[in-house]
Formats: structure tokens, C-alpha cells, sequence
């Protein structure tokens, strides 16, 4: 089973989660992003995701195979939205069960930026000047 | 002559105006995306792409094999 | 008001995001600490926490303002049980707010490490065999 | 001679019996927890625990003051 998705919808985080705690879990670490009304200056008014959905699964899996053959968490999930996104909607979430805090602190910070980084995926932003545009960043910050 | 689907996304759909299109090429997959940028006009340089042959990660100087599917990768802005 | 809180009864984590998140919010990270059934090899029944609550307040609340200072951060919580715990219950919880991950990242795992570190709270582990413990640790991990 | 209130928790309070009692000394606050520590057996040296003063976190070598709240805090394990 494949432990990267893309959501055409709004991601329920509580249910995924609950999917990662069990007995063993001492440490689960998380981090979301979210739709920002501002970027580089200009004000936002919401944003469309699009990605190459065969290639994006493959290479969103692979990534989270190598966190958790990295480090020494227990399980790990990411889930990542496509299409129309308004302000305050959540773009990714990231989640990481562990027995102790390292590992799951490592390994959430690894996936995010290795998904940021390599699964094809584009932002469009559409600003309230009426204008919108691709973001083809020179290097992921 | 090699037959090819080649796949757009983001900013490169909306320079070639289309998802898709089947193109006729020689040599590796960097000749092909130098022929398909003076054709319709791409800003991206190839130096800022990478490419993809039926949906896994391949190289530039990989020759194009007729019947594969061929995706130019933009620089992605996920997260 | 304090961001730091001490709670008798199970954490309620979506309400707590919920009162971190608004629309310049761009990452959102966010540590738990669960109860394991096992610690140090030994097999663990459940446990408790004990505070010096006046104490524990006031340090905690230090730490999650130090937090707020020193990164670039929107807001953080944290808030950590005291009283009986079981296997599998949540036992301390952190959220942090930001515009870019990596404020987010770094507060969360301060607020957590100095939390562990500093805050006058104790933890009574009862074990399998019978026995019983606090824990006081020569230094933090 | 001071008389002050003393707070024990965890592995102290186990060992002392009591969550708190009055006690009368003279001296700093180490010299306190030393007379306590012969009093109740404490296994924990000095070197290993914090002091605070009504509420606050206190130095060892600070005076005991009359009618003061003082905690002897073992090292914590919170989280």
C-alpha cells in the first residue's frame, strides 16, 4: 500500500492520524501547509494544483519508502491536494509516529521538503490584481 | 522516424496551447524538447526541466523509443 | 493570555489548531508525545504525571513566549496532561504556527525539547511486573 | 530561626511521607535541603535538583526567608 496520495478533496486529517498512533507510537510529529493569502509580496486570492498524477504517486512513494528507511520512525503518511484551493485551505499534510521524538521530527521535515522538492506538482496562484501565474521556482527555498 | 505522445504541464500547456500531442522525432529526448520549444515558443531552458518517459524519471540523452509517453517537468512548486 | 496549559482531561487537538490557524498561516507543524507501552526495555501498564503546577505554568509559558521571540513564527501552543494516563493516550501536545516551515519546525522542536527540559512536571510509570517508578532522569535525551 | 513551608513532589514526597511540612532553619537554601535530605534519607544529591522560592526559581547559596514557600524540584521528566 502506497504511503503518498493526491486528494481531489479536503484532507481529513483526524482519520489519518489515527491510522498511524498505535501502542508503540511515543512521539508522532505533523506538519500541514497551508493556503497563505500573500506570497512574494503579492496578495493571493486562491490557487490551483495541478500534477502529473502517475508520476507524482510513484515518486510521492518512493520518497516516503526512503523516510522510513532513514530513519527510525514507525510509520509515515502524506497526502497531497490537487485542483481549486481557496485561502486557509490545507495544500499537504505530513504525519510521522515514532517511538521517540527525533526520528519523527527527522523524518517529517524529510518528506515535506523531498516532496516540495521532486513529486511533479504546480502551483497556480491567482493574484487580486486579476493576474495569475505558474510557479516554476529557480530552487526550492 | 519515431511516433511519440508527448505531455505538457503548467506553464509549458499553456505556451503549446494543449495536455498533449503526438510528434515525429529523431535523436535523444534533449533534441526533442529543442525542437518542441522553437515550435511553440517555451521559455523554460532545458537545463531547468527534467523529463520523464512513461511516467518514470529518464535522461536527456536517453534515445526516443517510438510508442512512449514523454513528459517535460517544469521546476514543481508542491507544498 | 498564557500559551502554555496544563489539563486534567484528554487534549482536544482540533480545536487547539483551529485557534492557531488564519489566512497568513503557511505551515503549520505540530508534535505529540504518546503514552508507549514500553520504556527503557520495560514493559509499562500506564501512568501519571505530576506538576508543581504554580511552577509549571509559569516555566511553560516562559518557554512558549522565548519561542514566539526567537523564530519567525505566527503563534504556538502546548499543553501537557497531568494526572492518570493509559497506553495509547496522548500526553503532551504542540502546535506552532508560520508563514514558512522552517520557523515552524524549529519552534516546535524547541517548544518540546525545553518543555521536557524545564517544566516541573513528573512522570510515574507503573510496569508489567508490578513495580513502580518516577522518573528522574539524569539529563533529557 | 526561619520558619518556611517546603513542598516535595515525585520520588522526595515518596521518600519524605508528606506533601509538604513546616520547618524551622537558619542559612541558605542548600544548607536546608541538606538538613532535610539527613532528615527524610532523600537519594537525590543536591547537584541534581533545582530550588525555587514561591513559585520562582531560586539560586542554592539565596537565605531561606521567614514564611517563604520553598520546592526542591528532581529532575524533571515531563513530555
Amino acid at each position: 500500500m502506497s504511503r503518498f496520495f493526491l486528494a481531489q478533496t479536503p484532507i481529513d486529517t483526524a482519520t489519518l492520524r489515527a491510522d498511524l498512533l498505535d501502542d508503540r507510537v511515543g512521539g508522532y510529529a505533523s506538519f500541514e501547509g497551508w493556503v497563505r493569502n500573500h506570497n512574494d509580496g503579492r496578495d493571493v486570492l486562491g490557487l490551483r494544483y495541478e500534477a502529473y498524477v502517475a508520476l507524482a504517486e510513484a515518486e510521492g512513494a518512493k520518497v516516503l519508502d526512503e523516510a522510513c528507511g532513514k530513519f527510525d520512525i514507525l510509520d509515515a503518511r502524506c497526502v497531497h491536494r490537487i485542483g481549486d484551493l481557496v485561502i486557509g485551505e490545507m495544500a499537504v499534510w505530513v504525519g510521522v509516529s515514532a517511538a521517540h521524538r527525533d526520528a519523527a521530527f527527522a523524518a517529517c521535515r524529510y518528506i515535506i521538503d523531498e516532496v516540495k522538492a521532486r513529486v511533479p506538482i504546480w502551483k497556480h496562484e491567482r493574484y487580486a490584481e486579476g493576474d495569475a501565474n505558474w510557479l516554476h521556482p529557480d530552487s526550492k527555498p | 522516424m519515431a511516433q511519440v505522445t508527448v505531455l505538457y504541464f503548467a506553464s509549458l500547456r499553456d505556451a503549446a496551447g494543449t495536455a498533449s500531442e503526438t510528434v515525429e522525432c529523431d535523436g535523444d529526448l534533449r533534441a526533442l524538447y529543442s525542437m518542441l520549444r522553437e515550435r511553440h515558443g517555451f521559455a523554460l531552458p532545458v537545463e531547468r526541466l527534467r523529463v520523464a518517459v512513461d511516467g518514470a524519471f529518464a535522461r536527456w540523452n536517453d534515445e526516443v523509443r517510438a510508442g512512449s509517453e514523454i513528459a517535460f517537468i517544469p521546476p514543481v512548486s508542491g507544498g
